[in-house]
C-alpha cells in the first residue's frame, strides 16, 4: 500500500536556547496557558513545533527538559498549554507573570500544508488541542475549510474550544458528557471525516492511532504529533523514537524530536511503539530475527 | 556566560594528539556532532566524541529506553546506529568537512569486532583517535561486559592498539562497576592504550510504580547525570593516584566549570560533557568558558598545570 | 499524611523474626534511636538500625565529615560511637525500656572482632538480630573491604553466625562496589546468612573548588541519597533474581512509599531509610504509611504478596 | 585549669517539624529577614536554639536542611536572618510573603542564663548577630545591664544593629570602616570585657575563638554558638562534631547540634576543629596514638 503522506520537512531555521519572560498566565480548564516574551522562538516556530523547559529552578534534581507544544506563536510571543502532571510540568503550570523560564526551541518539525483550499480536519485530545491553532490559522490562512474535533475525558481538560471556534468549524466531545456530545472524538471524526482532504492530529497516542486509522481508511492523508518520553529533544539521545516507514518503504526507529513529532499517521506503526519489531534496520544486529 | 579572555592556555592533548579544548562532548550524548552545531561551534570544542559505532548498523532497543531519576537518569538505547559504513560515509566526512574533531567510539561484541572497526578507521580524514567502549557484552564470555574483566578488557584493547592507525591515540572506557578500577586501568594501560575515558554509567534500574515493571525496555540501564559525579571524581583519583602518567578523559555529571575543575584536579588532562547537554545543548561551550574562568582565578596559567593539583597538596 | 486504615498486612520478618513495619531506620542515619522520638513512634516502626559498633569505642575522623553532593551526600564519619561496652550499657537498655526493636550492627576489622560482637549480643534483651557490616577494611588484607571479596566475607558471616545468639537473624550488609554482587549474595548465604541488606554506601569523593582539595578529611566518601537509588534497586533486582528466596532487607535513596514500593517490587521484604531521615525526620513512620496507601490502591492485601512482583509478571 | 562554664543543659522541650507560612520578609542590609507564623516552634524557642529548613521545594536536588539560627521567637512568629551563600540559602532569602516552607525546630541547646544581674557581654559577627536578639532581651530582663558589640566586614553585613540598641548598649565595628568604628570586634571587646560578667557570642569560627580567649584569660565565663556543617541537624548523623571538653575534663568529639551549638568558649579547643587530636575519647581506636 503506497503511503498518503510523505515526511515532515526539516524546519527552516534552527532553535535558539533563550531565558525568557513569562508575560501571561492563566487557567485555562484543568490546565494552565503561559505567554513567554520570546521574540526569538516566535519568529522561528511553525506549527506543530514544540519547545523545551528547563524544570525547577537553580536547585533542581531534575535534570531533563520538558516538551511542549507550541499553541500560538506571534507578536514576539509564544504560548503553551501545560497539564500539571508530574513534578516538573506541575512546577511549570507555577510560574508566575515576571518570572524567568529557561527555554530551547521551537524544536521538531511542522505539519506539512496541503494544496491550497484542501478542505481540512483538526482532531486534538486534551491539551493536544491547543497544538492546533497555529495550523488552524495557517489553514484557514492558505483558504481551507476547516473541521475541528476537540475532545477530553472531561469538560475540565477540554482546551483551546473558543480559539479554535474563531478559526473553524467545531465539534467537541467529552467522554463523560460534561461538555459537547458524549463520545470519542473518534466518533465525531467518522461522521465529518468525509468532507476532509487531510487530517491532522494531537493528542494521547490511542487517540492518534484511532485517527490515523480511520484517516488512512478512508484515503484521506493524515499527519500525526507524537508524544514520546524526550530526554535531549534535539536529537542526540535516541530515546524518543518510535517505529516509522520511511519514503524507502522501510521502517527505521526515528527521533519523534527531530524527525517528529509530526509524522505521517500511516507512516507510525503504531501498534509495534515499544517493541522491536524484526523488520526495523538494523534489527538484524540486536539478534532479532524474521519470525 | 561570554567568551572572557582569561589568558590561560586551554590547550590539552589525547595522547599524543593535542586539542585547543579540554572539553569534548560524550559518547552517545551528542549523537554525531551535527545536531548540536545551532548550539556550539563545533570546531573550537575539543572533538566530538561520536556515538558508539559497531560493525553493523543497529535499531537500539524498543522503548522506553530513558527514565528520569534525582539528579540523573536511566537510559538503555542499546547503541542504535548506522554502523561503520554509515558513519564513514556520512557522518564523518560531515565532521572533517567542517574541520571537527572526531574522537570516534567504537564498540562491539567481540575482540574480533574491535579490531575491525580500528582498521576500518586508519587515515580517516578529520579522525582523531578512538575511544573503545568496552561496556558492552562479551559474547565470548556469557555476556560479560569487558571492561568487567582486565583480561578480555586488554584483549580488546592490545587488538586494536595493533591495527589502529599508529597517529591516532587509543583510549580505554572504563566502567565504574567494578571492585578494582585500578587494576582494570592498569591491565589496559600494560595492553598499549594510550589514555584511559572514565566514567561510563553505573548499572541501575527503575521500576514503574504503575505497572510495577521495570520500566525500561532492557529492564537495567545506564545511570549518568550530576548523582553520579562524586562516583566518577573518586574513579579519576584512584586511577591517576596510582598511574599519575596514563592522561585520563574524565566524565560523568559535568554540569558547570567548576564541575570540571574537579576532574582536572583529580587527574583528568580533558573532559567529556555528557547527559549535562540534555538539559543545556551548548553546556560543552559554556563548560570550557566557565573552566577557563575558574582555572584564571585560580592562578593556574595553564590547564596542564591543574592537571591532578590536588594530589600534589596531598603530599 | 496521617494514617490510613489500609487494611494492608504490613507485618514482614527479618529471617525468623517477625516484625509489625517493614520500615526500619538505616545503620548510621538514626543513631542509636532516641533522638528520632520527638518525630516517630519508635516501638511502631520495624526497627532502629543501630550505628555501626564496634568493641572499643571510637572517636571517628576529623571534620569535614560530609559533603551534600547532586540528590545526595557524602559521608566519612569513620563509625564515630560508644562501643560495645557503651551500647550494652546505655543504648539498647534505652531502647528495651520502651519496647523499640534494636536491629544491631556490628562492625570490625577483624574477623574475630565480629565474633566477639555477636558473642557479646547474645541474649541481650530488645535485639531482634544482627546487620554486619562488612563494608569495613579488613586489617588482615591491606585493608581490602570485607564485602569486596566474597571469601573475606563469607568468613565474617559464618563466625558471627556460629556464636551468635540462635533466636538472632544474621544478616549481611552488602556492598555495591563490587563487579559481581550475586557472588559477594551466594557466598555469605551460604556462609550462613539469614538475610541481605543493601546497599551500603558507593565510594565517591568530591573535591572543594576552593581549597583544591577533596573536601572530606577521610578523601574519600560513602554516596548515599536519591542519587544512587537506582543503583540500589539494580542490585536488589540482581539478587533476588537469583536467590528468591533470600531476604532481603533494601535500602539506597528510599524517600518515599512510592520508592519503597520500588524496592518491594525488586524483592525487598522489609526496607531502610537512611539519608532521607536528615531531611524529614519523620521520614520511616511516614514511608510506612504511603507504603501501606500505595500497596492497597495495587490491591494488594498484604506487603508479603508484593515482594519481588516486579518478577513475577516478567516470566 | 577548670573550666569556667558548664555544658548548656537540654532544651526543656522536644522540636517539631512543621510547614509554615512566611509572614514577613524584609532585607536586612545584604540579608533578608524572613518572619515565620509558626507557633509551636516559637513557643519552645530559647535564645541560642536554632531550626532547619529543607530548601529548593518539590523537586529540589539539594537533599540536607539547612540549619538558621533562630533570632527572635515571640506572639507566635520565628524570625531569622539569611545571608545568600550558595543554592540553598539563596532559595531561602528568594521566599515571599504567603509562601510555605518547611522547618524544623527549635534545635540545639540555648545560652544558659547568668545569676541575675550579672552584667554581659554579647558580641555578634556578620548575621550571628541576629542570633544574639533572644538571648539579649533575656538577660536584659533578668536585670543585666548588657553591652553588645556588633561587627562585620562591611556596613552591609552587619545585623540586628537597631534591634540591638533598644536592648543593651552597643558598640559596633567594620573591618572597613564604612560604619561604627574600624577593625574587629576583638578590639572593641577589649576595652568593654572588664566591664563583663559573663561573655556570650554568635558569628564566624575565627571571632568565636578571639572572643573566647579574650573571655577566658580575663576569667570571665563564655557561651560561644558555634557554625558547623551540619547533614541532620538533629542528632542522628554524626557529622557536625568539634572537640569539646566534658564535665570530666576528657575531650570528646560533640555533635554541635544536639550538644551544642552552644558551646562554654573554654571547652571548644579551636585550634584542633578538623584534625583528630590523640587525646579525644576513642582516638586510640582510629590508630591515633599519644605523640
Ligand atoms: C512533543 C511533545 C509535546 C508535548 N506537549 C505538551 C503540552 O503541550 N502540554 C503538556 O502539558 N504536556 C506536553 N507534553 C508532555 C510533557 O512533556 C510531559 O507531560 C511532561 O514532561 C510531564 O513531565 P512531569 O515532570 O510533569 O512528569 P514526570 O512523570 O515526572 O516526568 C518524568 C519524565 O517522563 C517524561 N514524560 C512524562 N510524561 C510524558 C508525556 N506524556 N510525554 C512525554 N514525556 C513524558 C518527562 O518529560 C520526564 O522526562 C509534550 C510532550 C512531547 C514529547
Ligand atoms: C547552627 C547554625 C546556625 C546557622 N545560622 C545561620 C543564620 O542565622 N543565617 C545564615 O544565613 N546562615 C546560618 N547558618 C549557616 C547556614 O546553614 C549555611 O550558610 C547555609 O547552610 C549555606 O547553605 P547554602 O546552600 O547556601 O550553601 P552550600 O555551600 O550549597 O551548602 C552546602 C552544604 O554545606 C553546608 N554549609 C555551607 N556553609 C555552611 C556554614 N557556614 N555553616 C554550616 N553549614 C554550611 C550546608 O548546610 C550544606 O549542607 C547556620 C549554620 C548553623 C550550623
Ligand atoms: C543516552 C546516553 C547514551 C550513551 N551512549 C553511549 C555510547 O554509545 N557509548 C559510550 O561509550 N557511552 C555512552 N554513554 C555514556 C556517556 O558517554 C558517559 O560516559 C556517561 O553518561 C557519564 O557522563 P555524563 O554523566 O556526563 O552523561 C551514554 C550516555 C547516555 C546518557
Ligand atoms: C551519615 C551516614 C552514616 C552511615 N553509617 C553507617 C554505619 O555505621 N553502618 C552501616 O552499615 N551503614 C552506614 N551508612 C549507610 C546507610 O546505612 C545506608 O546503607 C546508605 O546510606 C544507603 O541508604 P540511604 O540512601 O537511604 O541513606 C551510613 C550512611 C550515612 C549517610
Ligand atoms: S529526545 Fe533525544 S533524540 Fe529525541
Ligand atoms: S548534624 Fe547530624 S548529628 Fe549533628
Amino acid at each position: 500500500m503506497t503511503p498518503l503522506t510523505t515526511p515532515a520537512p526539516r524546519a527552516a531555521r534552527p532553535p535558539v536556547q533563550r531565558v525568557v519572560r513569562v508575560a501571561g498566565r492563566r487557567p485555562v480548564g484543568d490546565y494552565v496557558e503561559l505567554t513567554l516574551a520570546a521574540p526569538e522562538i516566535a519568529e522561528r516556530a511553525e506549527p506543530g513545533q514544540f519547545v523545551a523547559f528547563a524544570v525547577g529552578g537553580p536547585t533542581s534534581g531534575l535534570l531533563l527538559r520538558r516538551s511542549i507544544a507550541i499553541a500560538t506563536a506571534r507578536d514576539g510571543e509564544v504560548s503553551v498549554v501545560v497539564s500539571a502532571a508530574g513534578p516538573g510540568s506541575t512546577w511549570l503550570t507555577e510560574r508566575q507573570v515576571g518570572d524567568t523560564v529557561d527555554v530551547v526551541g521551537p524544536l521538531g518539525r511542522r505539519y506539512p500544508m496541503p494544496p491550497p483550499g484542501t478542505p481540512a480536519l483538526v482532531v486534538g485530545g486534551g491539551y493536544g488541542s491547543a497544538a492546533l491553532l497555529g495550523l488552524t490559522a495557517a489553514l484557514r490562512d492558505a483558504g481551507s475549510a476547516v473541521v475541528a474535533v476537540v475532545g477530553a475525558a472531561t469538560a475540565g481538560r477540554l482546551c483551546s474550544v473558543d480559539d479554535l471556534g474563531e478559526l473553524a468549524e467545531v465539534v467537541v466531545t467529552t467522554d463523560d458528557g460534561s461538555a459537547g456530545q458524549r463520545g470519542w472524538v473518534t466518533d465525531a471524526v467518522a461522521r465529518v471525516i468525509g468532507r476532509a482532504g487531510i487530517v491532522y492530529a494531537c493528542g494521547p497516542m490511542g487517540m492518534l492511532r484511532a485517527v490515523a486509522e480511520q484517516a488512512t481508511a478512508a484515503g484521506v492523508p493524515s499527519y500525526v504529533a507524537v508524544e514520546e518520553s524526550m530526554a535531549c529533544g534535539i536529537g542526540v539521545c535516541m530515546t524518543c523514537v518510535l517505529p516509522v516507514v520511511g519514503e524507502d518503504g522501510r521502517t527505521r526507529f526515528s527521533r519523534s524530536c527531530t524527525e517528529g513529532p509530526v509524522f505521517g499517521g500511516d507512516r507510525v506503526r503504531f501498534a509495534d511503539v515499544g517493541t522491536l519489531p524484526w523488520d526495523v534496520v538494523g534489527a538484524d544486529a540486536m539478534g532479532v530475527v524474521q519470525p | 556566560m561570554t567568551a572572557v579572555d582569561t589568558a590561560v592556555d586551554m590547550s590539552t592533548a589525547l595522547g599524543a594528539a593535542p586539542i585547543p579544548s579540554p572539553v569534548l562532548t560524550a559518547s552517545g550524548c551528542s549523537a554525531n556532532g551535527a545536531e548540536l552545531e545551532p548550539f556550539v561551534d563545533l570546531t573550537a570544542i575539543g572533538a566530538v566524541v561520536t556515538k558508539s559505532v559497531q560493525l553493523r548498523p543497529r535499531s537500539g532497543r524498543p522503548t522506553p529506553r530513558m527514565a528520569e531519576t534525582p539528579s540523573g537518569m536511566l537510559n538503555s538505547i542499546g547503541l542504535q546506529g548506522p554502523g561503520i559504513d554509515g558513519l564513514l560515509a556520512d557522518d564523518l566526512p560531515w565532521l572533517a568537512e567542517r574541520g571537527v574533531r572526531a574522537f570516534v567510539s567504537i564498540a562491539g561484541t567481540r575482540v574480533e569486532d574491535f579490531a575491525e572497526l580500528a582498521q576500518r578507521l586508519r587515515g580517516v580524514p578529520g579522525v582523531l583517535g578512538l575511544e573503545v567502549n568496552i561496556s558492552c557484552p562479551n559474547v565470548e564470555s556469557r555476556g560479560e561486559v569487558f571492561a568487567c574483566d582486565p583480561v578480555a578488557a586488554s584483549d580488546v584493547v592490545s587488538a586494536v592498539r595493533a591495527v589502529a592507525d599508529p597517529a591516532h591515540p587509543v583510549y580505554a572506557k572504563l566502567s565504574p562497576d567494578v571492585t578494582d578500577i585500578v587494576s582494570v586501568a592498569r591491565a589496559v594501560t600494560d595492553a598499549g592504550a594510550d589514555g584511559l575515558s572514565m566514567i561510563n554509567t553505573l548499572l541501575g534500574l527503575v521500576i514503574d510504580p504503575d505497572t510495577m515493571r521495570p520500566v525500561l525496555g532492557g529492564v537495567t540501564g545506564g545511570l549518568s547525570g550530576p548523582a553520579i559525579r562524586p562516583v566518577a571524581l573518586r574513579c579519576v583519583w584512584q586511577v591517576h593516584r596510582a598511574l599519575p602518567h596514563v592522561p585520563i578523559l574524565g566524565m560523568g555529571g559535568i554540569r558547570t566549570g567548576l564541575d570540571a575543575l574537579q576532574f582536572v584536579l583529580a587527574g583528568a588532562s580533558a573532559v567529556s560533557v555528557g547527559t549535562a547537554v540534555f538539559h543545556d545543548p551548548s553546556a560543552v561551550a559554556r563548560v570550557h568558558e566557565e573552566l577557563a574562568v575558574a582555572l584564571a582565578q585560580r592562578g593556574f596559567a595553564s590547564l596542564r598545570d591543574a592537571v591532578g593539583f590536588a594530589h600534589r597538596e596531598a603530599a
